[in-house]
């Protein structure tokens, strides 16, 4: 028998990693793989709620999650190489355009 | 017959119509003339009509209304579009269709080939429909309809060479300034008549002297509402403050200046004084105030008249100076006498203009005195006519203005004093002086012009005809105000046809102690003597001894260049009045209130948030992870705040 | 200790170990290969709370397709690596893992402080049914069906979309 | 309360117009102008209609027709409420007739985006028209703001060098005003909530519970109110916007905002501030007085020394429109009847200037009072018309100009409120300056001789100009010679209006 407080400091940790990625790391590959950790620690989440409580809606939720984080997946990166084919670079700090 | 009296208005308006509008398809200069002749002298035929047939009612039964329909009406203002036929409104609207249409007919000869000639003749019908709402309303606001008509006419005519010079701008200048000055006297009228709807709740003649004369309305009022429509009437009847118009009015073609500025449009406000009458005689310091200001104005313009080398100017200081007396004769309450005198005024000053115009016809547009001389043998109507003119101004008796001046001299000595009388004598014989100087470098001596370039000739039918009609009307014309010393109690056959129109301002008036039948002769035969001394000098002057007329301009420079230069109250007007509203309305209200102080605080404003709003956005890096910095600390923030609140 | 703690804490190990590999690693293929090896040890912790279905569709997907497409993008772009990740902004960030550390220990205070209500339900034990792949097809084709449909959609749209803008340059 | 649908035929007619439009092609520069001008003539049809089935003999300032009534936020109970008296409907046949006449002129002049140009000025009329009929607050906000947008665009596309200026200051200004204008009309209605019982933006139940608010209350509330309105007036000293707008916005802009926009304030001063707020409005009424009788001699004055046209016609309007505020605030049936009519010839003059400045800017390209001389000779047609609209504006008794101005003169002399003669006499010397500045700017382009070779080769007014120019002056004969047609529409709104003011504030007339 595993508390569920457990499930949810992993849960935790990840995301808190996730974001410390997001801020600290300049290659935008790298940026958005932190992203998706911290989408799948939202996963965890739902899936451990669902099955504590017997629900099945949070297991939904992580299935149509999945499917945006495919789809965001697709997208971002089809950007990111829409960016590098412009600026030849995919570093962070260089694309800083979108300002005043 | 009276019901048709609209048709006296509208003719003109339907010439004003036709040729307006088809002028310039009709072309053929007969057909344009006729119209225009046509339409001011089937009016004439009308009101000649109604004249005789209020001529057949008694005399108190003279008075109808005739109402067309309803202009405006508001809450208690009620103004019709109403016309009055009353022994003073058809006797000027006599004189305005008889004069106008001679003046008409002038025209066709004098416009002759102009390319404005359908032009001319439209503003002119306009001119008369104006002025025959302004004699015939029954109400203020027609009136004042009329009053702004007659305005614009003058404006449209003034300026209706537009594309020429005249001295030292151009006529579309003179026109403004005619219109411009009009529109303040107008202002004065406006008020005028606001006081008198606040007073009497009502604009219609009728019912405002109706209530004059019951009383019970303290005289303060009565001045105030007697003052601002005199400033009315000094705008348009070009009298001092505001007469400087007119001199400047002479850019228009002559038979513009014989009509409007002349017989008919400057005599409005002479007629308006007479019809609110009762008003001034409820006013009596503003009566004083209007022969005092009519007086100063008549011996003002004479004496700038004394010097002047255009024909045309001193004819129209000379009107002035006319104009002057005609507001003598009202300020010291002789109504008639100052009714008589416009009358007499239009034939003969209608006819002097006329004849002017001839000479200029004749001369190749030439209006020096100085280059004229000699013409009476070249244009013997001319010479004639302008010879019963002038004698006629001059106060020689029988000719017309001898009775009509007299009359007026005659009633400030008896209702307002000795120094009246004077200064008007002084006037008269300035205004005979001026004249036959006039007349003298014009008709007599010899030919200063050209005469290698000038032909002087006599001019066509269509034009001698009328200056012919109206000499004999400057002739005959005074024999109807003959004063009763002479004809007898009852005698005098304006007086007895305008008294019913009077007659209430007339009770109204103090009576003043009775004056011997000597005195009024011989104050009649002192006034004829300097007149005549004055022809007698004039002629001597300037056909034997020119060179007393220049030495004395050398003696007395200042005054000569004071005189010629019209004590230089336009200049002094221009200085004192519109440059500084020129200026302070471009550089200080323009250029500094309005583009500075207001327009600069609002968009001083603008660009103060601009460049607080352009400080702030500096936060905004574009570094994306910058943002997420920012938005995890909010996150630690809001963390910390769910852990206060469990 | 049980065979389902055993399993927990050793996926669970995984996961902390290699989610700190995908943030420190200087080379990005690096950090990929970590990120699949993360999201098999999450597939792991979902067999243990009994999710089936979601644990294969996490391995299927995001291990299997995501992943290769971002192992594509990377040896497409060859991104540099980072060369100076170590030396540049270091106070930087050791303050952004401060700032990490003061979130994770508030959530885990969070967490601590509201276990009473996530237990308070009666249901403090996983429930075997509710993971199933029969349950979950059921609710998605009746309950959830306009939801399903319309991500279907959202995928169509995603694909053209990521299509356009990887397309050569589009004038 | 009898129902009729007729007033939401007049409003979307112009949107369904606008809408239509969409789907026809943008390079039939001539099927576009033609189906703009056909739904604007149909929608001026429609308010013929109302005006013929109109009853001018009902009195009240709050008996309105053609109501309609649809519960919009029921909530809030914010309706879609519509109808019309005399005001709005002068008001309404006044936008009617000029969006044709002023889409009929825009044939030649606006070449690009037709389409586009055309939706905005029929969602315009639509905006304008709202603004006029609507009698529910929140409405009327609604239309109000609305209507900004398409005249921003229209100032902002088809205008003049500085456009995108003039139209953002144009926006931001009257926006500021409005957003007051905001939180006034909420206040009020929550003020109102304590005697009604619920919150309402109906206009006819505020107006039977506003009065009762007191004075220090309505005076927060009225200025809220009338400073959104004086800025669209505008006011002096809020005027600054107008040159701007009027000069780089294109003539239609020009004659659409002179003519229509121009009156939404002072409507809204008449409509809105008064009857809501009659104690405040009377105690005030000697201050805004002062300003509008400063617009008239300033804006005059500033106007006498322009050297562009349009700017001068722009000041002009200042000037009117000063004239318009004055009558309203004098509180007589005779100002209030003056003002009302000296809206609608400031629309048909003023717009007709504007009409005839755009003509001649389309032949030469140039504003510039400088530029021109003499032109009288070769375009005799054109500086007649110029005539007799300037002469309109001047005030010349026949034409309309003198009836706005004499009834609102004679108002302001007469009035209980302001009891001093120097606001209308001030005023009325504002009729010598209008001389001289129109008069001078007519003088110095039309006469004298020709001043430039170019000139020479103008050519004059085309049929189309002819006939829009001789449509307006039809009727700027008509208010001059006959103006009861007029007059009488809004006779007895006008008594029954300036008598419940003076009764609620004790004052005894006669």
């Amino acid at each position: 028998m595993i508390p569920i407080e457990h499930y949810l400091f992993l849960s935790s940790f990840m995301f808190v990693t996730g974001v410390v990625g997001v801020i600290t790391r300049r290659n935008a590959i790298v940026v958005f793989m932190s992203i998706e950790l911290m989408l799948n620690s939202a996963n965890l989440v739902f899936v451990t709620f669902s099955s504590y409580l017997g629900n099945v809606t949070g297991q939904l939720v992580v299935f149509f999650v999945m499917a945006v984080a495919a789809a965001e997946a697709a997208v971002g990166l089809a950007i990111i190489i829409a960016i590098f084919r412009n600026k030849l670079t995919v570093n962070l700090d260089e694309i800083n355009i979108l300002k005043w | 017959m009276i019901d048709l009296i609209y048709l006296t208005v509208l003719l003109p308006l339907i010439g004003f119509a036709i040729n307006g509008l088809l002028g310039p398809k009709i072309k053929n200069e007969k057909v344009i003339g006729v119209i225009g002749s046509g339409a001011v002298g089937i009016s004439f035929l009308i009101s000649l009509g109604i004249f005789f047939e209020l001529l057949g009612k008694p005399a108190a039964e003279r008075h109808f209304i005739v109402n067309l329909f309803q202009w405006i009406k508001v809450d208690y203002l009620n103004i019709p579009i109403g016309y009055q036929v009353d022994p003073l409104s058809i006797l000027m609207a006599l004189v305005v269709t008889g004069v106008g249409f001679v003046i008409h007919v002038y025209s066709i000869g004098y416009m002759h080939g102009d390319k404005g000639f359908w032009r001319f003749f439209a503003y002119l019908n306009l001119f008369i429909f104006a002025m025959m709402n302004l004699i015939l309303a029954d109400n203020f606001v027609l009136l004042f309809l009329g009053w702004e008509g007659v305005g614009l006419c003058s404006y449209l005519l003034i300026g209706f060479w537009y594309d020429r010079k005249f001295e030292n701008s151009t006529t579309a200048d003179a026109a403004k300034k005619a219109f411009v000055v009009n529109r303040i006297g107008d202002f004065g009228f406006l008020i005028g008549m606001f006081i008198i709807y606040l007073t009497f709740n009502s604009l219609r003649f009728e019912e405002v002297f109706a209530q004059v004369k019951l009383g019970g309305i303290p005289e303060s009022t009565f001045n105030m509402i007697a003052l601002f429509l005199f400033i009315g009437a000094t705008g348009k009847s070009a009298q001092i403050p505001l007469y400087v118009w007119l001199p400047d009015a002479m850019a228009g073609p002559t038979p513009v200046s014989a009509l409007i500025h002349a017989a008919t449009m400057v005599t409005a406000g002479v007629y308006m004084v007479a019809r609110t009458s009762v008003i001034y005689a409820s006013a009596p310091t503003i009566m004083m105030v209007v022969a005092v200001v009519g007086l100063l104005t008549a011996i003002f313009a004479a004496s700038i008249g004394l010097v002047q080398n255009d024909i045309k100017k001193v004819l129209a200081y000379s009107t002035v100076s006319q104009l002057g007396y005609m507001f003598l004769a009202m300020g010291v309450g002789a109504f008639t006498a100052g009714i008589f005198h416009v009358m007499t005024h239009a034939f003969f000053k209608a006819l002097l203009f006329l004849a002017a115009g001839s000479v200029i016809h004749g001369m190749h547009e030439e209006q020096n005195i100085q280059k004229y001389g000699g013409l009476k043998k070249y244009m013997p109507v001319t010479y004639l006519t302008f010879l019963t003119g002038a004698i006629a101004i001059s106060g020689i008796p029988p000719f017309s203005g001898f009775f009509s001046k007299d009359e007026i001299l005659w009633y400030s000595y008896a209702n307002a004093g000795f120094a009246f009388w004077l200064v008007g004598a002084i006037t008269a014989m300035l205004t005979a002086f001026y004249m036959f100087r006039l007349y003298s470098l014009t008709f007599e001596g010899e030919g200063r012009f050209d005469h290698h370039h000038v032909h002087p000739h006599e001019s066509p039918k269509v034009m001698t005809v009328p200056l012919i009609v109206l000499a004999i009307l400057s002739v005959i014309g005074g024999f109807i105000g003959i004063p009763e010393i002479f004809s007898g109690s009852g005698g005098n056959q304006i007086k007895n046809w305008l008294d019913p129109v009077f007659k209430p301002a007339n009770s109204l008036l103090a009576k003043h102690g009775a004056h011997s039948h000597f005195e009024e002769i011989l104050l009649m035969a002192v006034s004829v003597a300097a007149a005549a001394g004055a022809i007698y000098f004039a002629r001597f002057v300037y056909l034997k001894r020119k060179d007393i007329a220049e030495s004395a301009s050398l003696k007395f420079p200042g005054l000569y260049r004071l005189l010629f230069n019209k004590y230089l109250i336009d200049e002094a007007y221009d200085k004192a009045i519109i440059s500084p509203i020129v200026k302070v309305s471009d550089g200080f209200l323009w250029k500094f209130t309005d583009v500075k102080i207001i327009d600069g605080l609002v968009n001083k404003t603008a660009s103060l948030i601009e460049s607080f709003a352009s400080q702030i956005r500096k936060m905004q890096t574009g570094v994306a992870q910058f943002y997420a910095v920012i938005m995890v600390l909010g996150i630690v923030i809001a963390f910390f705040w769910i852990m206060a609140s469990l | 200790m049980s065979l389902e703690s055993v399993l927990f804490y050793f996926f669970a190990a995984i996961s902390i170990v290699t989610s700190i590999l995908v943030i420190s690693s200087k080379n990005p293929v690096l950090s990929a290969l970590s990120l699949i090896l993360n999201f098999a040890g999450l597939a792991g912790v979902y067999l243990t709370l009994y999710a089936q279905f979601i644990a294969v569709v996490q391995v299927i997907v995001y291990a299997g397709a995501i992943m290769v497409l971002f192992l594509f993008v990377i040896m497409l772009i060859r991104p540099e690596a980072e060369r100076n990740y170590f030396q540049e902004r270091k106070s930087f960030k050791m303050l952004t893992i401060g700032i990490g550390v003061i979130v994770l220990g508030q959530l885990m205070f969070l967490i601590i402080s509201g276990t009473s209500m996530f237990t308070s339900g009666g249901h403090s034990e996983q429930s075997l049914e509710v993971g199933t792949v029969e349950r979950i097809g059921w609710e998605l084709m009746t309950s959830y069906l306009l939801p399903f449909e319309a991500i279907g959609f959202l995928l169509l749209a995603a694909s053209i979309g990521a299509m356009v803008l990887a397309k050569k340059k589009f004038e | 309360m009898e129902t009729s649908t007729i007033l939401n035929y007049l409003l979307f007619v112009p949107l369904a117009g606008a809408l239509l439009l969409m789907v026809f092609p943008s390079a039939n520069k001539n099927a576009i102008r033609y189906f703009g001008l056909f739904t604007s003539l149909v929608t001026f049809i429609i308010s013929l209609l109302v005006y013929y089935s109109f009853d001018s003999g009902v009195y009240g300032f709050d008996k309105f027709q053609f109501e309609f009534k649809y519960s919009w936020i029921s909530d809030l109970s914010i309706s879609y409420y519509v109808g019309v008296d005399g005001l709005s409907l002068i008001l309404v046949l006044l936008t009617t007739f000029l969006t044709p006449l002023t889409l009929l002129s825009t044939w030649n002049s606006i070449q690009i985006k037709v389409k586009e140009f055309t939706f905005f000025m029929l969602v315009l009329e639509m905006g304008m028209i709202g603004v006029f009929i609507s009698l529910d607050l929140f409405l009327f906000y609604v239309f109000w703001e609305a209507m900004l947008i398409p005249m921003y665009f229209i100032i902002g596309i088809w205008g003049g060098e500085r456009r995108i200026y003039a139209s953002v200051k144009f926006f931001i200004y009257t926006m500021f005003g409005s957003l007051l204008m905001l939180v006034a009309i909420i206040w009020l209605a929550v003020y109102a909530s304590s005697s009604t019982g619920y919150f309402t933006t109906n206009l006819l139940e505020l107006y039977k519970v506003s009065p009762a608010l007191g004075l220090d209350i309505q005076t927060y509330l009225f200025f809220a109110f009338a400073l959104s309105f004086a800025i669209k007036v505008p006011l002096f000293p809020l005027h600054t916007w107008l040159p701007d707008a009027h000069v780089e916005a294109p003539t239609a802009g020009s004659v659409i905002l002179a003519g229509v926009l121009l009156k939404m304030g002072t409507y809204g001063l008449v409509r809105f501030c008064l009857p809501l707020f009659p104690q405040a409005s009377v105690e005030y009424a000697g201050w805004i007085s002062l300003l509008a009788v400063i617009g008239v001699i300033y804006g005059a004055l500033v106007a006498m020394v322009q050297k562009d046209m349009k700017k001068l016609v722009a000041y002009s309007s200042v000037s009117h429109l000063g004239f318009v505020v004055l009558g309203i605030f004098a509180f007589t049936p005779e100002g209030m009847q003056g003002a009302i009519i000296q809206m609608i010839n400031h629309g048909l003059s003023t717009g007709a200037l504007f009409l005839l400045v755009g003509f001649i800017y389309e032949r030469t390209h140039t504003r510039q009072i400088a530029d021109y001389g003499g032109i009288a000779a070769v375009v005799p047609v054109y500086s007649a018309v110029m005539l007799i609209v300037a002469l309109s504006s001047i005030g010349l008794p026949g034409l309309n100009g003198f009836i706005g101005e004499f009834l609102i003169l004679i108002g302001a002399f007469k009035s209980p409120v302001l009891s001093n003669w120097m606001y209308a006499i001030v005023a009325a010397s504002g009729v010598i300056f209008a001389a001289v500045y129109l008069l001078w700017m007519y003088q110095r382009i039309f006469f004298g001789p020709v001043k430039k070779l170019e000139l020479r080769g103008l050519t004059d007014m085309n049929g189309k100009e002819l006939f829009i120019m001789v449509t307006l002056i039809i009727f700027i004969v008509w208010i001059g010679v006959y103006p009861t047609t007029f007059l009488q529409m809004t006779d007895k709104y006008s008594s029954a209006l300036v008598n419940s003011i003076l009764s609620v504030n004790g004052i005894i007339i006669r």
